[in-house]
């Protein structure tokens, strides 16, 4: 397996997702004024989204819909679990409501890991079903309800509403575009992705690579807070993906996930949130400090998990699934 | 009358919205800002982390009172500064109390 | 023909830029936060004209300038008439001032209808020439002149200047992309085509799909206004087209176009203006309530159009060319 | 010397700077906004349908006359508003009265 | 409070917010925008040749003595126009005298 | 050679990118409103920068680094000399920090310029080794500096700090996507092209002729200043270019470059910049005005290297190769 790992890491750091995300961390490093305009921002993630989100539905309208209910269910488990443990661990440094806050982002995904993901997988040439991009869009809301309950057992903590969070989960626009990417995909089948394929599928790697240039630069402003954080956190924030990572990748495959779709799966439960998580913290935990979860989410894990989690993840479901 | 002026993060729009609502503001104005402040820079190129600039015209008593109700519950939950300042109008009555219909 | 009717309409309503029109719809109704920023739309709007204008040009460099002046003529015939019914027929319910400004929109044309009727052509393999980008630049101006005469012809009307009028119908950012992609792809030619396709056309139908899905959330926007707008408006916003499309198709018939030309020509008639026709008439007709003209055009029209309509017309076209 | 300041429809753009050049600014600064006024929300994601903010420095007769003309001529005319505040520069002869020059 | 509102040239940007910390301030907000003035239009498509809009808050002493610093070093340099409104706040002393940590 | 010229002349201006950009100055003569917003140009700067960055690294990974140093050296050189010269000529009728300033504008380099000419040699299908790019980057800053000495030679000028300056030359985010996206290509290599070309190369000509629409806005604005900087500048703003290209020509030929890159190289020489050399200016030299350097600059140098320079140096280049 340490062969397998190995090739895993070379390929992945030399990709130029991943080459243009250090670019714009050494970008910020050098104080460069290299800077995304906010519209550009907006513009590649509704892009991304929306093609991770048709290219899924138009496998799932070949795979057919039966085979996602089981992995369905077992992603909205493990994404309300995930923050159960990770609160139990963080208290023993944290508040409450500090613990609480961070354990929502680790149970919730992030988007642009997994577009990275998806990206490794299709690179190596290996074989998904196509439809992990459904779980996705249904592992965003769990953790943060589940960890907006956790802070709230201890007594009353700034606003908050059921049918808000509820709403927010079902309509945000990165749920909104991956679903109705998703349904868009199911609808037009091959015939229609043939005919957007020239938007949605053969600039789609460039396109990631660009925006991970920009992602590189929001994440290097963060390194400033690392002290701030603390070691206990750093260390959390990369053993958390880690062993969610593990996990995922028993758990899926049991789900009888397999191929790329077992490392898309141990990547979603390795990741952790940094649009949706702190949008719902800030407004029902505004007690919670920004510089405790945005740090350990954006400055460790997602660094982490984009240049030595994938691979690893990968070489794990590889052996797995070989043993 | 008044003009009063918040600048704030970005998610706290919707809070914000509705005290403008609550204290009488029929209409308000408001576009993306970058910062510096006391929580450090917000470049603003995510609309998220981003800053927001929010102008509300109202009566001088109104906008003091929405500057205080700002005060007791938004400025210790969010990243936010607001200010008021006089200014003159014409049709001073579209901007004066809750809409009647 | 009721057969062509059905297969076209299926073909287009489960295409991925109705799909996504449909999802902008959606996406407003549940209240969806999705929104495009300013400078994405505008970018969108720029590359698709452009590429428009171009891939017009350099059609015409093959089929040669003699076989345009023609339809040329009776575009604009049409597009300054429409206008005289509609305000007749619109006078029964409607003020002189509502009438003309709802009558100037109907006569003008929609560059993204056109845009997706070009696209549906295409998509079903379905010949055209390719000059009648420069018919859509044509069209845009007349009736809305026509229009504001016939506002002006009950007393003063706000400001009006020919002049005025006369510069915006030929520097208009609209008309001047695609006036001036047609003469670059004139002189261009095939070998500027090749160069690039890779961005002026492989991507075309992706980014067309991206961009109905910001135009679903555009449109949807003005369903709260139906009510206002009446039962009257809402049948007119619906037999309108109908009825300028059938004429699109035996006039452009007798005007000599045939296969997706007449397909082409019958959607510009019927098409309704949403951007060049409220400029004026905001400027020149202020009293004009915009509750009627952009409730009927946005609302009704351009969604009819684009689901309905298009196959309509297409269906229409075919089997008067057959018989 | 004040500060004008107008919130309008983008359309009105034009209307707008021909009244600031005939009360003798000679200057302005603008910039597109999302508004929320009477007419109902404007979200401004697309240019024509979106609001633009202007502001112009002017002596405070100019000002109060401008905005008297803004009111008489285009209020009705466009979803608008404008409001003036009092401020003070330096260098207060570069905004004073029509450019000789 | 004063609010001292700065339009320049974006070249501008990194000597304006120098004075602005040299002054005292502790906070500011800008965007981008278009504008018009003596020396022509400037379009505002290129960030490079546009213009920015920053407002910052601080004490009217200080705000003074700010424009008059922008005026003597700043003003024959870049284009440039900038003014004082006096504006009221809660909470002055987050906007009072250099940072003290 | 003659023919030569006439070939590569009717080639670059019949060239889609130029046709949009003469389409931008139309546009501007005849008053339109067509606008790109800032981050629409923005992007358009980033992606180009990237792209070319990012396939000169991948060439360079097949040519080896070996090669570079001795053009490198040259090209550092020439930069820094060119304002030596211009600054003695224009002296003639410019005060002292204005012959500094447009000299700095003339020893500094073009990107736009340099991407059209990349652009074209690549249609033509002249085979170039693909590191020119590094040159572009290393030549950006030499001549700023030392026509900043040539103004500080005279007495105090403005602010001016050697740290500041060179922090500029290395992290202004031209350099910075240029050598990243240099340093990314090398390590991705062919592999990472081949995943990346679907965004960074077939869209790449279209791209570039969207954004020269832009710069013929921009450009063109500046035709009403054409008066004010008077004809000496205006014959200068000629001239220069052309004694650059050519001198760019023999120089290169000696320092060893052939094909493409001897014709990149005598572009290089011969554009002038208008994006970093006037920001610097504009702190360095505040006293200099900007309607001398900006309307040399824009409004004659880039247009005429755009359209008549450009297949000029080729059509030379070529010759002296063959001679
Ligand atoms: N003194 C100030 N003047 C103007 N804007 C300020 C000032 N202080 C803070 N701000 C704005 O308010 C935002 C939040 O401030 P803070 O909570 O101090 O970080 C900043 O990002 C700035 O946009
Ligand atoms: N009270 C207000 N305060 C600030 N801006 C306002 C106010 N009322 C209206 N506006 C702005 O003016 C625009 C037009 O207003 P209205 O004509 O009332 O719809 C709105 O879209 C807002 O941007
Ligand atoms: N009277 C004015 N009112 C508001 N903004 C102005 C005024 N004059 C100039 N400006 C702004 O300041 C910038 C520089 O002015 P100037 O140096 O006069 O060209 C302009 O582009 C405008 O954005
Ligand atoms: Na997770
Ligand atoms: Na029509
Ligand atoms: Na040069």
């Amino acid at each position: 397996m340490f062969t397998d790992v190995v090739s895993a890491l070379e390929f992945n750091l030399l990709s130029p997702p991943i080459l243009f995300f250090a670019l714009g961390v050494v970008a910020t490093l050098v104080r460069s004024d290299l800077k995304f305009p906010e519209p550009l921002y907006a513009g590649l993630t509704i892009y991304l989204l929306a093609a991770i989100g048709f290219k899924g539905g138009v496998a799932l309208s070949k795979a057919g819909l039966g085979q996602v209910w089981l992995p369905a269910l077992g992603a909205v488990a493990v994404s309300a679990l995930i923050p159960v443990w990770s609160f139990l661990v963080l208290r023993v440094k944290f508040a409450r409501v500090d613990a609480a806050a961070i354990a929502a982002h680790y149970g919730s995904v992030s988007a642009v890991t997994f577009l990275a993901a998806v990206n490794f997988v299709e690179s190596r040439g290996v074989p998904q079903q196509g439809f992990m991009a459904a779980l996705l869009a249904l592992m965003e809301a769990p953790a943060i309800i589940c960890a907006l309950c956790l802070a709230r057992s201890g007594g009353p903590a700034g606003e908050f509403s059921w049918k808000h969070q509820a709403h927010e989960a079902l309509t945000g626009r990165g749920v909104l575009l991956l679903i109705g990417g998703l349904v868009v995909g199911l609808l037009a089948g091959e015939r229609g992705w043939k005919a957007c394929e020239g938007f949605f599928g053969q600039p789609f790697q460039g396109v990631l690579a660009l925006f991970l240039l920009e992602m590189g630069l929001v994440a290097s402003r963060r390194f400033g807070d690392l002290r701030k954080a603390g070691w206990f956190l750093i260390l959390f924030a990369v053993l958390a993906p880690l062993l969610h990572g593990v996990l995922g990748v028993f758990l899926g495959h049991a789900l009888g996930l397999r191929g790329g779709d077992l490392t898309l799966f141990a990547t979603l439960c390795a990741s952790a949130s940094y649009i949706a998580a702190p949008a719902a913290v800030r407004v029902s935990l505004p007690e919670a400090n920004p510089a405790f979860y945005l740090t350990a989410v954006l400055a460790v894990t997602f660094p982490f998990n984009l240049t030595f989690g994938l691979p690893l993840y990968h070489a794990l479901a590889g052996w797995w699934q070989g043993a | 009358m008044s003009v009063l002026t918040v600048v704030c993060e970005s998610h706290a729009r919707d809070a914000v919205c509705r005290l403008f609502t609550q204290a009488g503001a029929r209409g308000w104005t408001l576009h993306a800002v970058e910062g510096m402040g006391g929580q450090g820079e917000r470049p603003g190129d995510i609309a998220e982390y981003a800053n927001i600039r929010m102008e509300t015209i109202l009566g001088r008593e109104a906008a003091l009172q929405l500057l205080e109700e700002l005060h007791q519950r938004l400025f210790d939950r969010f990243a936010m500064v607001a200010w008021i300042s006089q200014v003159e109008v014409v049709r001073a009555q579209k901007f004066a109390g809750p809409a009647s219909g």
